[in-house]
């Protein structure tokens, strides 16, 4: 790199780089807002945070119940696993309706709100910015890089003979609206100012998140999770722990090992 | 805190600093066509010793270190804490009787007329 | 004491789950409540804790300004709201009212849990333990991992005084958080309480296992010297058992007295623990024979 | 039964002392059940049980000793505290004679079974014993009567006990203590196993009622 093979006018930077920066920043803070006031409070229904309850509740009584006596986890198994009436049982034999998005109104209006603030914009303001900044080269990427990187950085310009390292304006615009996450984050906050009055409205909804979509499969599995668990009472040996944790008391304990060894 | 704060914003300055002469130094290393040498050694002490403040003094901003036992930080937490469940407090308590409003029983009246002011269910007069 | 700093308590409070209520209005009366625009993005939290803090010590003009400027801000279509609504007609006494409000929750929402356990609250609050039992089992059918629901029950049935039932609720509780020592002592001490040599034993186990979490807990050591001590003195334990059980008096003693002399503790308990060292039960010598 | 005994003199008193002790156990804690012993001079425990044990017992109540708020029905450290007490009030020459406990709701006023089954434990080792209920309506900031309901416990009844005065102005000093919400100073065996540096004798609050008492002497 001895010289550079291009240099761009100046005006480039003040019309064209620093506006399109602009733009992508106010439309997704603009859109953030708006998110904000469409969002309605997502009720979760009861049976999908009782599904997921049961699920959590089911992975705990295998992980922690070496601290149970060992009485204490079969009644527990028992009460999930037996063949008449526990209820991971009853949970395979239900049959489970997958909500039909065409006759939940709610539904179609939650996906309908989604696409208004995130796929519109988008579509929106990159055609506007393609058709009244198109064929700019704007800036150059301080490294170079291989032809491939060409139809991602130089989308809007078929020049063959040009570094694949110059961005034009259609894609610098792409850049900007994937790099400004950071920087929402940033000046709006992880949870943002906005979000506050959303505080106040929801807090179960957290408890139903994570639900895969067919509990059924995952209740088979748990079940049989559940069956082939044994039980080892984690505190058989406990005294030793806590003697090693706390400390003998020295001269006297050491003392009485010895008489009733003799 | 305070203190901190400043010690990071010298750390950046240190740290600018150090950057700006390493491109001085890159400029008239090329000019003078002898591109042999490694960065000098001042710049690489001033480089770290940038880093060394940013990190101390970010550490400490930071906050507390958090001990990665659960058991430790459970182990400060008493049952009196444990044992508060705010979504189910009562409020028919001792405290009502202690707020400044309150009108006790008249003692004159406590032989038979105790439902005066509030009405005790039955099962309470054993 | 500036606003800042008070801000931060009253967070801190809140965080970790505290019950003070009197501290809380004293701190709004003296500190907060001139300019509560001064708190921020906290404004509502505090207001809602204030609130709450007020009711428990039944200060009802704190307690209407705090609900009158949330109302402002929310209105009542905010489920939470309503919520402190119902509690405010429950101060009062009125539990129809308060029931009425949490039944609309209840229709807008059925998931949501905090208006079921506020009216299971209410059973409480009007004495009536067992409707308050069935309705907290019915609701705990629901949501299986709500440990503030679990404890509840746990107190419900200590109240009742079914032992077995009681512990099967803290046992819940070390499902859900095994590293929590305060679970298994409190454990410890429900199978204590429920008597006989096998759950005795089971209470030394906990109280050992809650001390092998915390060090420090000075409850579990008085738990394992008596728990012990009540084994050695049991008629149908082998001799080599109560040996054991009698070791156990000793380190457990010890230990209580080594802390209580690091510790500089105001009263003096060494008459009060020789008096469980010194006694070797029913004629077996003791091991410091 | 046996009213030509006690005609005309009280049978039962509480010390300012013991008596502010509760109210203030009971004020420290207003959202929780709480739980405590009294004591009396081991002399009077002594010809009260060898007396004939059905008439009321004639006695002064001189300390509390507040027990718990946390535990309510559970054994094991009530046990602790009992017999840790006991050594302790030996040393002054007192001893054990009963149990107070303030309930958790507003409105009641009944006995607590759990207490009532340490009211026995106690009952049998000196033929009675007594188990008080610290009713909360009358607990106020300004007391005008005392909030007792005293129920002697003896073999396996209790018996209400009607009798009942208090030293001097116990209730202006107690009032005075709540409106000062001196019942930070009070701790009891709970605090004291979270914070062995917590006094369950509480030794300063009773520097504190002495005080108050005298000035209202």
């Amino acid at each position: 790199m001895s010289e550079p093979e291009l240099r761009l006018d100046p005006a480039i930077r003040i019309w064209v780089f620093l506006p399109i920066v602009l733009i992508t920043f106010l439309v997704g803070i603009v859109r953030h807002y708006v998110s904000v006031l469409l969002t309605s409070a997502k009720s979760v229904a009861l049976n999908q945070v009782m599904d997921s309850q049961l699920l959590i509740r089911s992975r705990m009584l295998r992980e922690n119940a070496k601290f149970l006596p060992k009485q204490s986890f079969l009644m527990r198994r028992h009460h999930m696993n037996n063949e008449d009436n526990g209820i991971l049982k009853n949970q395979l034999s239900r049959t489970t309706v997958q909500p039909n998005p065409m006759t939940d109104p709610s539904m179609m209006t939650d996906m309908l709100k989604g696409n208004l603030t995130n796929v519109l914009p988008m579509i929106v303001i990159g055609g506007w910015i393609n058709w009244h900044f198109s064929g700019f080269v704007t800036t150059k990427v301080p490294f170079p890089l291989t032809l491939r990187f060409k139809p991602m950085l130089q989308r809007g310009i078929e020049l063959m003979s040009l570094d694949a390292s110059w961005v034009s304006s259609a894609s610098w615009y792409f850049l900007n609206v994937f790099g400004l996450r950071s920087i929402y984050a940033l000046v709006l906050g992880e949870n943002n100012s906005a979000d506050q009055s959303r505080v106040m409205q929801d807090q179960m909804s957290m408890q139903a998140g994570g639900m895969p979509q067919d509990p059924k499969q995952a209740f088979k599995a748990e079940w049989e999770a559940l069956e082939v668990t044994e039980h080892h009472f984690a505190l058989k040996n406990v005294e030793v722990d806590m003697m090693a944790v706390v400390g003998p008391t020295g001269d006297d304990l050491y003392h009485q090992n010895q008489k009733s060894i003799h | 805190m305070a203190f901190f704060k400043a010690v990071l914003f010298m750390s950046l300055g240190v740290l600018f600093h150090a950057a700006y002469s390493v491109a001085e130094w890159r400029y008239y290393s090329r000019k003078t066509d002898q591109d042999t040498e490694s960065i000098p050694w001042d710049i690489i002490i001033q480089t770290l010793a940038g880093f060394l403040l940013a990190m101390i003094a970010v550490l400490n901003i930071a906050g507390e270190f958090k001990e990665i036992r659960a058991t430790v930080e459970l182990s400060q937490k008493s049952w009196e804490d444990v044992r508060n469940r705010p979504s189910f407090y009562l409020f028919n308590h001792r405290a009502m009787a202690l707020s400044p409003d309150y009108v006790p029983p008249s003692p004159s009246a406590s032989g038979m007329g105790r439902s005066h002011l509030t009405k005790i269910p039955d099962k309470y007069l054993s | 004491m500036n606003v800042q700093e008070g801000r931060e308590l009253l967070r801190s409070w809140r965080e970790d789950n505290v019950r003070r209520s009197m501290d809380v209005v004293d701190l709004w009366d003296s500190l907060l409540s001139q300019d509560p625009e001064a708190l921020g993005d906290e404004k509502w939290m505090v207001l809602e804790q204030v609130a709450v803090a007020a009711m428990d010590v039944q200060r009802r003009d704190v307690v209407e300004r705090c609900l009158k400027r949330l109302k402002a801000e929310f209105d009542l279509d905010s489920i939470r709201v309503r919520r402190l609504y119902g509690m405010r007609h429950e101060m009062m006494g009125d539990w129809e009212s308060a029931l009425k409000l949490y039944d609309t929750i209840l229709e807008e929402d059925s998931a949501n849990s905090s208006a079921r356990k506020r009216k299971i609250a209410i059973h409480r609050a009007k004495g009536e333990r067992p409707q308050a039992i069935g309705e907290l089992s019915r609701y705990l059918n629901d949501f299986l991992c709500d440990t503030e629901a679990w404890m509840e029950l746990c107190d419900l049935y200590l109240e009742e005084r079914d032992y077995a039932k009681a512990a099967y609720c803290c046992e819940e509780l070390i499902l859900h958080n095994p590293n929590n020592h305060i679970y298994f002592q409190r454990y410890a001490e429900i199978k204590y309480t429920q008597g006989g040599m096998d759950n005795i034993e089971m209470a030394k186990t906990y109280y050992a296992k809650t001390l092998s979490l915390n060090p420090d807990n000075i409850r579990a050591l008085y738990g394992i010297l008596l728990a012990s001590f009540q084994l050695a003195s049991s008629n149908k334990m082998p001799a080599p058992k109560k040996q054991e059980f009698m070791k156990m008096v000793m380190w457990s003693s010890k230990q209580i007295q080594k802390r209580y002399q690091t510790k500089n503790a105001p009263i003096d308990p060494s008459r009060f623990i020789q008096a469980f060292v010194s006694q070797p039960p029913n004629g077996q010598s003791g091991a410091s024979s | 039964m046996s009213s030509s005994e006690t005609s005309g003199e009280p049978a039962l008193s509480f010390s300012c002392r013991a008596y502010a002790k509760m109210a203030l156990h009971a004020a420290k804690y207003p959202h929780c059940a709480v739980n405590g012993v009294l004591l009396a001079s081991k002399a009077q425990i002594k010809s009260l049980s060898t007396s004939s044990s059905s008439s009321s017992p004639k006695m002064l109540v001189v300390d509390a000793i507040p027990l718990s708020h946390q535990s309510r029905g559970l054994s094991p450290m009530l046990e602790m505290g009992l017999a840790l007490t006991e050594s302790l009030a030996e040393q002054e020459g007192l001893g054990v004679v009963g149990v107070y406990h303030v309930n958790e709701l507003f409105h009641d006023i009944s006995e607590d079974s759990f207490m009532k089954e340490v009211g026995k434990k106690i009952a049998e080792n000196m033929s009675f014993s007594l188990v008080v209920t610290v009713d909360n309506q009358k607990l106020s900031l300004v007391m005008e009567s005392h909030a007792l309901i005293v129920r002697q416990c003896s073999g396996d009844k209790l018996k209400d006990v009607q009798d009942i005065i208090l030293e001097g102005p116990t209730l202006e000093v107690v009032s005075t203590l709540l409106q000062r919400k001196n019942q930070a100073l009070l701790n009891d065996f709970d605090n004291h196993l979270d914070d062995m540096g917590c006094d369950i004798l509480n030794r300063d609050l009773n520097s504190v009622i002495l005080q108050c008492l005298e000035r209202l002497d």
